[in-house]
Parts: structure tokens; C-alpha cells; sequence
């Protein structure tokens, strides 16, 4: 029987390489898989891309990954909030390449990528900043600018629940990111609270099919890394 | 402009919350315009949409019910009511970029006579950028409602002729509340190159003289009309 | 208190207009609105553009609406079936227009039009006579054709129980169509088998939030039209 | 050609069948193909894709089994495996495009040196176009298997140098099962112009020459090799 669950962290990080783009889910610290990110500071792979939301946020996760010194670039809409000051600090001391991107055009790119779609036309960002250099057109006098997919090698992702084969469902408004993220990696690894026999799981109700996610490892409630 | 009997911020909340119509879909913007939901009644059934995925928000949780899964853009412990759905990031900007959120409430740096918007950048050479899903919500809600002070601290108008920091999004604002005035923006009319600014109501000893002189722009006099206009 | 359900069939689809574009979920019989098919083709609208996966099957539900000739023009990826006699004899005759869609660029086009996507690069179908007039990009070494959203006026779908917001959840493969149309359309009428109190409804489980939705038609099954 | 011992449709089910990897993700086509899921073994733990909107399809469903909201592509009543899923449309056709299925098994009228497939549309003049998901598939897969007999009823070749009946989808197909042979196409070099077709088994009395006659094309011998090559 398919079951992708593995005994720990470090041995579902171990083959990450230096230079991986790498996407992490979470919205702020909702969905946000915190021992996965404590597994790659371990693992130590260097030179990442990384994908989030945000920049991180106060002392631990994403912001550690970054303190860490890891990562060259980070893709997010929202990277400057009143506790991201690791950020804050690499960037303005010019030690991490910074790509910010509207939410909803970093959560359609993400989309497109696992969809197979090759670019897409979004009205947002038009005349702004952010699409400068970007290819524009004006459909039904509406005005565009081209986006393009953004593919990962890895994503990691934190769901409530999964089965054997990787089927997933998630938890309020942490599934943010998640199911995107799964859709658009080579290889997805999900952190979860909880894994549940095959068809325990309602057909009508799973998130993300298991087709998206390759590792499996599961962190009791309140464990810490 | 000297006015001694601006509005407050809260009545300025209990304003755009009292002109949000029956029913509608509303997205409320980090800061301010999240306190507009203080104001809203039970019996106007508004729904709101928070971007990280979720429809049917309720107040701000307290105590027990804190959950940190359950958060809303501004990264702070909500409620979910009756009725409420989940949907992941995708969904949740097809959603505001496809046209399906009635109303959107956001904050601004300026606001131009064509209702372009600047709220995400000062436009200042060291800062770090930042955007988040504000250039989402200004282009994809029907209607864009802007609560802001009428002017800076060095007294300029932030209702402009032309925007002087970094769009957000062109000709999508329909509504600016501030402490003295409302203003209707037709972006339709602007956007052909005739931009339109109605003054819908005034607030303390305010003068259409006053705020024509202090935002330079020819403002329509609608006060007359009914004090609050329909939106589309 | 928000309530979406209306009365009839008859009440729910007055005023759908000649001309109209009309969206209507099912794949083959599975998610098929008969009963909203039987109201539109009782109602009369004329000149109508259906969109389909379909052109119908047998002698009920769509293919009674093309046979009533109240239809224009369809746009679907397979109408001819072994039991597409209908539409097969009136396209024959000359008497309605076909626009056939790979079923992906199908599914794509009009999850865009709700989604407020200009137009997107599918892989699908370069190369091929569906791909003809259309433009092309080169991307990354793999070959694109440039496809646009499908708007209607108005989407005809079937749930499994819908709350009196709209919110919605389907029944197994009878899913298809069904979300995504709703978001496509100006209005969107769903006929439903069951009606849930509000709040019944899991809000991790609901397929189209009620957003979506406009006028709810319970059918109680079994029923006829 | 003639070949008194090829093989039968069940046979050549039964071979690509025991040719799918362990834990592959398949679409089996409208057609023949939807046969090759007789002969999956649960050891196998082939996960099942309908276009239709579902993950982990089991058997056709018979009696008390039939649920009309549970069906194939080819619109036949299904029934669902443990760990199955279901989905919307986009969602599906989605899952197929972003390159997720492993395998898909397609029937066709033709099917080039360069891995090009024509099975949509017979180029008739008065025929009614139905395309269906077979471009979808045709592009979307990792690996598109496609079943065939050989010949025409005419006696040519399905297999050509160039297609004469209308794409499908350009340089997709990666490997052909006939009832006398199974071709691997290496599509990668096809693309480049330099296409290469590998002979990889031969059944009954077929011998290479007579396949090279009979195609045209420049057979490379695998038939030295392992039965069953590795896929991607």
C-alpha cells in the first residue's frame, strides 16, 4: 500500500540542494510549517530561492531560515511588518535579493505553475511599480500585464490531517497557501498533525489530492522541533 | 483649512458602515478600515472577506476563542459566524481580482481627481517595499471606499489633481470618507479623460469654497441630493 | 437573514433574455440541471449561447432545449456521442452554431472569467485545427496558444445541498462544471436536492461559497419537472 | 504485413497493464483503453484519474453499486477506491496540464515518427469535430501509451513518417502498443528533428524487417533489451 509517511524531518529534507527554490506555506504564522523550516536550518542547503507570503516574522520559522543566511532571494507580497526586523536588516545591508509581488499575483503565478499554464494576463499592477518591464495589453478596454508561473523545486506546507497517500486536508485560514504550493514543486513535503488510515478521509472533502504531495511527516500538537 | 468640528475616526467608521448596503460582500483593509466592522449591525447582513481565505469573518476573538489557524489579513485572531467558507489563496484572489467583493475599504497616501490610489508605497528611497493585496482589492471590488484624513500633517490636501507617490491602482476609487467631507469619484468619466468629483456630504463648518481651494480640484456640489448615494 | 431560495423554477429564471449566454453544469447526465433546463426551455428565451461540456444526450434536458430551437450557437468539447442525435441533425441542417473547445481549455477559460484573468498560454491544443487564428508564444522552449475567459450572463448548475446563503457542496463526479461556472456567470440558479439550515454546512467542506450564488431552486428528487 | 499469431485486444490490455509502474497516477481513455484497468493488480497501486473530476476511480459499478453521480469519462457508472478524491473541472483538467499524471493511455487513428498523435478527428468532410480531453492528455501526461492496431483495414500503417489525419498534440506520444509490436519514441529527439523509434518487443511471427517495410521508418532493434523499459 502507498504510504509516503516518513519517520522524521531531517530524513524528508535530506536531498534539498543548494541553490533549490524552495516554497513555504503559511500566512504570517497560520500554516506556516515550522519544523520543516527548523529541519532545512539543519539540513543547511545554502543559496535558497524562497516563496512565502512574507518575510517572516519576529525570531523563529522563516525569520531564522533567514537569519541563518541560507537564502539569496525571497519572492513575497508583504515582507516589511513591525516584526520582521531579520528581514529588515539582510535587506538593507544588501544580503538578500528581494522579488515583492502582489498577493494575488504571487498566489495565481504559484497556481499557473502547477496548472500548466505558460503566462497569464491579470489586471493587478497595472501602471505601478511592480509591473514595470512587464509585457501589457489591453483586452475588452481593460488593461493587463503578463505573469508568469512560479515553479519550485520543493514546497513545504503544514496541513491539519493526511492520510497514506497523501490526500490532505487542512485548518481555517491556514490552508492559505498550502494547496497552491502542493500543486507547484517537484517535490512537496507536508508537515501534519495528524495521519488518519486510508478513507478516513471524506472523498467530497479532501483539499489536496495525494497526487500532489510526496513525504509525509507528522509533528505531535505542541512538539517542538 | 481650519475645521473645528471634524469627524472622529470612529464616526468616520460608523459613517462608511452605515452606508454599506444590505447584504453586500466587503473586504476591510489592514488599520482603520477594519474598525468599520465595530459598526456594523447584525441586521445588515454584510459578509465580510479576509484574503487569507475566508468568507463570513466575525469580530476580533478574545480569550478562548483565540485560534491562531483563524486569522485575518492583519494577522490578528478572528471569529467565524454562520455560514462562513474556507478556500485557499487562489480562490481567494480569483474571487476579489474576478469582480465578486461588493466593496472594498482601504486606506490611502492620496487619492487623484480620477481615483487613481497610492496606499502601498511612500515612495521613499530606503524603504523596503511591501505591497501585500492591496493592488488585488483596488482593481478587483466593484466599488472602493477610501477612509483617510483630508490632509497631511503639513496641511496638503491628499485628494489631488495627480498622485505624487507610487499608484496602486488606477481609476478604481468610487468613495473617499475623510473628517470633513465625502467625495463620489465617477471613474468612469475619468477614465475617458473628464474625471468627476462629487461632494456628497460635509461635516462641521466645512464649505465647498474651502475644500475647492485646498484640493485644487472643481468639485461637484451633491449635497444636496440624498446624503448617501447608491452604489453600483 | 440572507435567504436565496426562491419558490419555482419558473419564478428563479423570468429574466433570462433572448440573446442570453447561458452556462449549464453537468457532464453527460452527472450534475445535469434538468429541471432548470426544462424551466429555460418553458420560459422561450431565444438566440441563446450554451456552454456545455456537451450538446446533449437522448431526448431530455439539453438536447430538448437545442430541439426546441432556442439555441444559437453552443460552445462545448464533445457533442457528438451516440446519443447526440439531436444536435447532430440540427448542425447538419445548418440550424445552430458550434464552437468546439478542447475540455481543458474549456474548464480554464471559464474558471478565468470568474477569476478576472485576461487570457492565459495553454499548452493545449497547439498545432491543431482548434488552435487555428489563434496566437501563439514560445515559452521556455514549450509552445503556447493564447486562450480568452468565457463570460456568461447566466449559469444554470445542480448541487447536493446548499444553505440559504448559497454556500454549496456537490455530489461525487456530478461536481464538474458546477463551481466554476457559478463564478462565471452575472447570475448564477442552482437547483439543489437538499436545503440546510444556515450554519449546517461545514465551513472546511463548502465547494462554492454562497458569494457565487444568487437564486437557490430545491428539486426534491425523484421529482419531475 | 501479415502475422498469424498477434495478439489479441486482451492481450495487448494485458501488456501494457503489467507495464505500469508501481503507484502510477493513469488516465485510461475512452475506448480500448478503459479495458487495461482488467488486468491492474492491487499490488500495482495504480491510482486511477477521471477527467471527470476524480482521483482513485475503482471497477465499473454493476447493480446496487450504480450511482449516477459517480461515472467515468466515457459517462459508464464507476465506483470509488479508498483515498479517492473528487474535484472540479479546472481542478482537473489542471492536475492533467501541470504534467501530474504518469501515464495516459489513449486510443488514435495515427501516430507519427516524431510522437505526434492524431485520434480526434477522422479529417472527414462532413464529420461533427468532438475533441473532448484527448488534447488535454495528449500534452498534459508524462507519458502518453497509446493502443493500436498496426494497420489500417487497408493494410497501412498507422505508424507513420508524417500524419495526415488532423493533431492531436504535437511530439507527446511516447510509446505505442500494437497487436505485433510495442514502438518506444523518443520524443525528446523527435522534437530536435532527429526523431528515433525503438522496436522494443515483437509478437507472433513479426519480424523487424517486415515492420520497417511496412512503416517506412527507420527502426531502431530493442528487442535485446529488457521486455519493459523504464519510463520517465
Amino acid at each position: 500500500m502507498i504510504n509516503k509517511l516518513h519517520d522524521s524531518v531531517d530524513e524528508a529534507l535530506a536531498d534539498i540542494p543548494d541553490g533549490a527554490t524552495v516554497m513555504i506555506g503559511g500566512f504570517g504564522q497560520a500554516g506556516q510549517p515550522i519544523e520543516l523550516i527548523d529541519g532545512l536550518i539543519r539540513h543547511g542547503a545554502t543559496d535558497l530561492t524562497i516563496v512565502n507570503n512574507n518575510a517572516g516574522n519576529g525570531e523563529f520559522g522563516l525569520a531564522l531560515l533567514i537569519k541563518s543566511g541560507f537564502v539569496r532571494k525571497i519572492i513575497c507580497s508583504f515582507p516589511r511588518q513591525v516584526d520582521s526586523q531579520i528581514f529588515d536588516e539582510r535587506y538593507r545591508a544588501g544580503l538578500i535579493e528581494l522579488e515583492v509581488v502582489p498577493q494575488g499575483n504571487l498566489a495565481e503565478r504559484i497556481r499557473a505553475a502547477g496548472a500548466g499554464i505558460g503566462g497569464f494576463f491579470s489586471p493587478t499592477g497595472f501602471g505601478t511599480l511592480l509591473a514595470e518591464g512587464k509585457e501589457t495589453r489591453t483586452i475588452d478596454g481593460k488593461n493587463y500585464v503578463l505573469e508568469s508561473p512560479i515553479h519550485a523545486d520543493f514546497s513545504l506546507i503544514k496541513a491539519h490531517a493526511a492520510d497514506p497517500m497523501g490526500n490532505l486536508v487542512f485548518r481555517k485560514t491556514a490552508r492559505n497557501f498550502g494547496p497552491i504550493m502542493a500543486t507547484a514543486a517537484k517535490t512537496t513535503i507536508v508537515q501534519v498533525t495528524d495521519v488518519v488510515a486510508l478513507g478516513a478521509l471524506d472523498p467530497e472533502n479532501i483539499i489536496t489530492p495525494g497526487i500532489y504531495v510526496n513525504r509525509i511527516v507528522q509533528i505531535s500538537q505542541g512538539a517542538t522541533a | 483649512m481650519s475645521n473645528e468640528n471634524p469627524l472622529t475616526r470612529a464616526e468616520m467608521a460608523q459613517r462608511v458602515a452605515a452606508d454599506i448596503p444590505y447584504g453586500s460582500v466587503v473586504n476591510l483593509g489592514i488599520g482603520i478600515p477594519t474598525s468599520v466592522s465595530n459598526y456594523l449591525t447584525p441586521e445588515q447582513d454584510v459578509i465580510l472577506h479576509t484574503e487569507n481565505g475566508m468568507l463570513g469573518m466575525g469580530p476580533e476573538a478574545h480569550g478562548d476563542e483565540i485560534d491562531n489557524d483563524l486569522i485575518n489579513a492583519g494577522k490578528i485572531p478572528v471569529t467565524e459566524l454562520p455560514g462562513a467558507s474556507y478556500f485557499h489563496h487562489a480562490d481567494s484572489f480569483a474571487m476579489m481580482r474576478g469582480g465578486h467583493l461588493d466593496i472594498a475599504v482601504l486606506g490611502a497616501f492620496q487619492v487623484s481627481a480620477a481615483g487613481d490610489l497610492a496606499n502601498w508605497h511612500t515612495g521613499a528611497e530606503d524603504a523596503i517595499p511591501a505591497v501585500g493585496g492591496a493592488m488585488d482589492l483596488a482593481v478587483g471590488a466593484k466599488n472602493v471606499f477610501v477612509m483617510m484624513e483630508l490632509t497631511t500633517k503639513k496641511g496638503e490636501s491628499k485628494l489631488v489633481d495627480h498622485l505624487t507617490y507610487p499608484v496602486t491602482g488606477l481609476a478604481c476609487v468610487t468613495r473617499v470618507y475623510t473628517e470633513v467631507a465625502v467625495f463620489d469619484i465617477d471613474t468612469v468619466s475619468g477614465a475617458s479623460g473628464t474625471p468627476r468629483v462629487t461632494v456628497t456630504a460635509m461635516f462641521g463648518d466645512t464649505t465647498l469654497a474651502s475644500l475647492r481651494d485646498l484640493t485644487g480640484i472643481p468639485l461637484v456640489d451633491g449635497t444636496t441630493n440624498s446624503p448617501t448615494k447608491g452604489i453600483s
